[in-house]
């Protein structure tokens, strides 16, 4: 029985190890476990791939560098998912942390589908003041962002000819890892202007989100890394894309980690049980 | 594989492997980059709190901008909040450091004054509406057993928070059943967040992976 | 014929008629259309609320009068029926009119009685809220005063709370320092509150052992109150000469920072017992676990849900959501907490009987004849 | 007047910030916009407790030479370099602050403590997660459903298992909540009510009568 006993002294450190290779693993090598989609990311994709091509995706840039790994996936998922549809994107943010993300989507995803920015996407940045910059676009795009992030004015970039105001974008998308986030374009946008509206939270926010979905307020929700890596599989299943999907190859660590965690209990218990019945 | 040329990155990077190298043990490594976290947070946060609380509500308007533009009246306005501030500079002269109390009192009175209604509306009015049973329990039969194990779960789970009693006899059922359902939510609310967690945890190795060592795509 | 009824149609109309290419029946104008000021609102602002005779009309235009003249406002789409114009002055009335369109046919409805918007004094919605508050007070109050009286309030134990005086004198017989982490709120959060009173006695336990005691700060102002308690306990305690400046530090209001402060600390002071007391966000696990490779008793109590589940897994004991409060009534015995803790039970329990006794009536409600226990609901509805 | 006074500002704030919430007079909204515009200028003084104290404390390691004194140099010069660059050159997206400070220290130093979480959820699962009691048993087993369900992996193992999982979110889960915020809230409130009658004086630091 000095096996148990050994067992419920077992450095930490080596665990740590164990934990550490065994997420790293999938990232190099994925195992392709899968991932089926649920009907929260399918509606919101049925939702993108209903827009006529030629009009605009908004997609609001709520997050900041620290929930990229669970967020930042959606976000390139949902543009290439616009960009092969001949959708426009035009972005914006709420969170001055989350510009250079936006920048990053922006330099990075419109060439793969040779996409110009300018005519057919935009990022407009961001600016203080949460209610009030929505309600402003809601007016006029124009007024609350008279020039882009990079300072074009808005007059010479073609795209921004046939968005005036939030009435002529069919939905908008809001990436949110907190507040200010989707419940603003929910409070301000949704019912004001009838936008239609999707979202994407951390995996933690989730369950605040159903609610909305309950009562339609949002169309289709992506919750965390795992909706990311249903968005990008349905986007990849249509063939919108080949790109490296992120969230899908992160899905394979996370399944391993979860299973790795649970053994860890299990082990952990019956070593414990097994030194306390001798003991007892 | 090709390797970040970017300072920068290595600049994350050195810093991750850092605080990841606590896990080991603690270490001058560590004790760096924690004490380099420690001042450069605090400096980040006063710039910000510079920038969108103190210039814009406070000094532009005082200062900066001329009466034509905010009046006479309204800049006086701006001495209270002004003055209140300034108190807490008190603190480190030992004869007045009492004054500090004067904006603690401000912000206390006006926090608790806040807080009252608000949380009566969020967390008492608005949460009761949603425990209620309704007729609409009886649609389906799972609807109704869901309704009513989350409506005994509420009820025993608030009787185990009872300190006025000894825990006994029909309580001690009640308070017994209430440990079950506050568990069982402990436990949902560890799975979930250990998966926030790994997500993370996997966002942190597919920096080092990706942007640094260019391993993957 | 049916230009002959679109010209009848026309006439009863105050609009120009715009018939001349109509084939098709042109729409029926709005009905019931009413305008009223919005309740319960600062004022600026007249609501507007009408019914679709047809399922003709594409748009629907609104039309305003005031004292500049008639302007046409707004075109919202077919499936609204209502519309909250904010663009108005207070205290001047307005009339308002609203056309169906499609096609070419615009066709007004009468106009609604002239209104005036003005503010309100009381939000009338949140009454139920208001008679929460007066209950919720009174049971206070009147606890507090029989507190005061020197009634006899009992408290029940609370698990893990004894092992407090035991932590402090473990730190003595080792020798080593106590840290206490009184969360990473704000003095205005109530578990910031309860931790500090906590934070009184065993402050006073430590004076009275002789212990050294380590308090890292996240919150300027926490850190001040803190400052002031602890140097209070040990005056109190008889000891004032034994405290030390720097036990009570602000580290920096990052929280991430903050918690690798605070794991440092630990890994090198090594203390006999850690306490984590307040509020806590994800940083709660990292200080937990890392106190306990230290060997550390630990002692944790939060309100935060999300929490919870960790520290009663990394925690030797851990007081869950109320009971943190409970704990600063029931070590101080201070008749004051004592009396609001009562209160707070009581409060507890006009809920519960509230939601048993609502939910029967509103079940009941189903009977037709008592369909008028429906209404309950909406008396919990708030805005 | 060291008592009097202070006690006085937060028996009239509390007041009058209980009876704005009912009244939408836009009186009573100017006052609720002013107030707010204040707190926000009074609480961001209160950094200054908070850097005296830092700077004080660093400060005096080091001069009084105690232990691992250079490293409280390191947190100062950080401090400093910070803040100079943040004053200077703004916090706008793009500035030094945000593009090099923010993105490439604070978000890997952040993510990272984060991340280490991750490991220490692993260590606490094989170390403490034990089913000592029923009560322990039950939370083992509403964390299990939940974290299989969560992945691809359990849908796979049995496809009811993500069904399941949300079943124990929203149903036991919720009520559970529920239980708590109701007796948190109803802590709140009192210890507020307490705080502007100036029962609750704690925070006046010394003595409680």
């Amino acid at each position: 029985m000095k096996f148990f006993d050994a067992l419920q002294r077992i450095d930490r450190r080596i665990i740590y190890i164990v934990m550490g290779l065994l997420v790293i693993f999938p990232l190099v090598k994925p195992l392709g476990l899968g991932v089926s989609s649920g009907p929260r990311a399918r509606t919101l994709f049925d939702a993108v791939d209903s827009i006529p091509a030629g009009r605009t995706l908004l997609i609001s840039v709520d997050f900041d560098p620290s929930s990229m790994p669970e967020l930042y996936p959606m976000l390139a998922a949902l543009m290439r998912h616009a960009f092969a549809r001949d959708v426009k994107v035009l972005l914006c943010g709420l969170w001055v942390t989350g510009a250079g993300l936006a920048d990053k989507a922006v330099t990075e995803i419109p060439p793969e589908y040779g996409k110009k920015y300018g005519d057919d996407v935009v990022y407009l940045g961001w600016k203080a003041g949460i209610d009030a910059v929505i309600l402003g676009m809601g007016e006029n795009i124009k007024n609350v962002f008279p020039t882009d992030y990079y300072g074009h004015p808005l007059d010479s970039l073609r795209m921004m000819n046939e968005v005036v105001r939030l009435r002529d974008i069919p939905m908008a998308v809001a990436i949110s890892a907190g507040t200010p986030g989707y419940t603003d374009w929910l409070n301000f946008a949704q019912s004001r202007y009838g936008l239609r509206l999707g979202a994407g939270v951390t995996a933690v926010s989730a369950a605040d989100a159903y609610p909305y979905l309950q009562t339609g307020q949002l169309t289709g929700l992506l919750a965390g890394m795992k909706g990311g890596a249903e968005y990008e599989v349905l986007v990849q299943k249509k063939d919108y894309s080949r790109a490296y999907m992120p969230a899908v190859a992160a899905m394979d660590s996370q399944s391993l980690a979860h299973v790795v965690i649970m053994l860890l209990v299990i082990v952990g218990n019956i070593a414990y049980f097994a030194t306390r019945k001798r003991g007892a | 594989m090709h390797v970040s040329t970017d300072i920068l990155t290595w600049v994350a990077v050195v810093l991750t492997v850092g605080i990841f190298s606590f896990l080991w043990k603690d270490n001058p490594f560590y004790k760096f980059c924690e004490h380099l976290f420690v001042g450069i947070s605090l400096g980040y946060f006063i710039s910000l709190t510079w920038y969108n609380a103190v210039y814009p509500d406070l000094f532009r308007p005082l200062f900066v901008q001329p009466l034509s533009e905010v009046s006479l009246g309204n800049k006086l306005l701006f001495i209270i909040p002004l003055l209140l501030g300034l108190c807490y500079f008190c603190r480190f002269i030992p004869r007045v450091s009492w004054l500090v109390r004067f904006p603690m009192a401000f912000v206390l009175g006006w926090g608790a004054g806040v807080t009252i209604p608000a949380v009566l509306q969020t967390s008492i009015i608005r949460q009761m509406q949603g425990t209620f049973l309704t007729p609409g329990i009886f649609a389906r039969w799972d609807v109704f057993l869901w309704a009513i194990i989350s409506f005994v779960g509420v009820v025993c789970s608030v009787l185990y928070f009872f300190f006025s009693r000894e825990h006994k006899g029909a309580l001690k059922v009640a308070s017994e059943t209430g440990i079950v359902f506050l568990m069982v939510g402990f436990g949902a609310s560890f799975g979930y967040t250990v998966m926030a967690r790994m997500s993370l945890l996997i966002g942190r190795f597919q920096f080092l992976l990706r942007d640094w060592l260019g391993l993957i795509q | 014929m049916i230009p002959f009824l679109i010209l009848l149609l026309a006439a009863g109309q105050t609009a120009p008629p715009e018939t001349t290419a109509a084939v098709l029946a042109p729409p029926a104008p709005p009905v019931a259309v009413r305008a009223f000021d919005t309740p319960n609102d600062a004022g600026k602002s007249i609501t507007l609320r009408w019914s679709a005779a047809d399922t003709l009309a594409r748009t629907w235009l609104i039309e305003r009068t005031g004292p500049e003249g008639p302007k046409v406002i707004a075109t919202s789409e077919p499936g609204e029926t209502n519309y909250l114009d904010e663009e108005v002055k207070d205290r001047i009335r307005y009339t308002y009119r609203i056309a169906a369109v499609a096609g070419g046919d615009t066709v007004w409805s009468a106009p609604a009685a002239a209104v005036a918007s003005t503010p309100q004094f009381f939000n009338t919605s949140r009454v139920n809220i208001l008679i929460a508050m007066v209950i919720f007070f009174a049971l206070v109050v009147y606890y507090i005063e029989s507190a005061k009286k020197g009634k006899n309030l009992f408290v029940r134990r609370i698990a893990g709370l004894d092992a407090v005086e035991e932590a402090v004198g473990r730190a003595t017989e080792m020798g080593k320092p106590i840290v206490y982490v009184p969360g990473l709120g704000s003095v205005a959060d109530i578990a910031t509150i309860a931790s500090l009173n906590i934070l009184g006695e065993v402050a006073k336990k430590v004076a009275q052992y002789d212990s050294a005691l380590l308090v890292p700060n996240r919150d300027p102002i926490v850190y001040t109150v803190a400052r002031e308690i602890v140097k209070e306990s040990y005056t109190k305690a008889g000891r004032p000469d034994a405290f030390r400046q720097d036990s009570v530090f602000f580290v920096t209001s990052e929280q991430f920072a903050y918690a690798a402060a605070v794991d440092g600390l630990m890994v090198r002071e090594k203390p006999a017992t850690n306490f984590f007391l307040g509020m806590f966000w994800a940083e709660s696990l990292v200080l937990a676990e890392t106190g306990a490779t230290t060997g550390a008793i630990q002692i944790a109590g939060t309100d935060s849900v999300f929490q919870l589940p960790f520290f009663i897994t990394a925690c030797d004991y851990t007081l869950i959501g109320e009971e943190l409060y409970a704990a600063s009534a029931y070590l101080s015995r201070e008749p004051l907490l004592l009396g609001s803790l009562k209160g707070q039970d009581y409060g507890k329990m006009v809920i519960l009987l509230t939601l048993v006794v609502g939910s029967a009536l509103l079940l009941l409600s189903k009977v037709p004849a008592l369909s008028f226990f429906s209404n309950i609901l909406g008396f919990f509805s708030t805005r | 007047m060291k008592r009097t006074i202070p006690l006085a500002i937060v028996l009239t704030m509390g007041i009058t910030m209980m009876v704005q919430f009912f009244v939408p007079h836009p009186v009573s909204v100017g006052y609720y916009d002013l107030t707010t515009r204040w707190i926000r200028i009074v609480g961001a003084f209160a950094l200054v407790l908070g850097t005296g104290s830092f700077i004080m404390f660093h400060s005096d390691k080091v001069r009084r030479r105690r232990q691992g004194w250079y490293y409280s140099i390191i947190s100062l010069v950080a401090l400093v370099v910070t803040t100079v660059i943040g004053l200077g050159w703004g916090i706008r997206p793009g500035s030094i602050l945000q593009n090099v400070i923010y993105a490439n220290f604070l978000v890997p130093l952040n993510a990272s403590m984060f991340a280490i979480l991750a490991f220490y959820m692993a260590s606490a699962a094989y170390r403490a997660f034990r089913a000592r009691t029923k009560e322990a048993a039950l939370l083992l087993i509403a964390a299990f459903i939940v974290m299989l369900g969560m992945v691809p992996i359990g849908a796979s193992i049995w496809g009811k298992l993500p069904e399941l999982a949300e079943w124990v979110l929203s149903v036991p889960n919720m009520a559970a909540k529920r239980a708590i915020i109701f007796g948190v809230a109803l802590g709140g409130i009192a210890t507020s009510l307490k705080v502007i009658l100036g029962i609750e004086r704690g925070w006046l630091g010394g003595g409680k009568q």
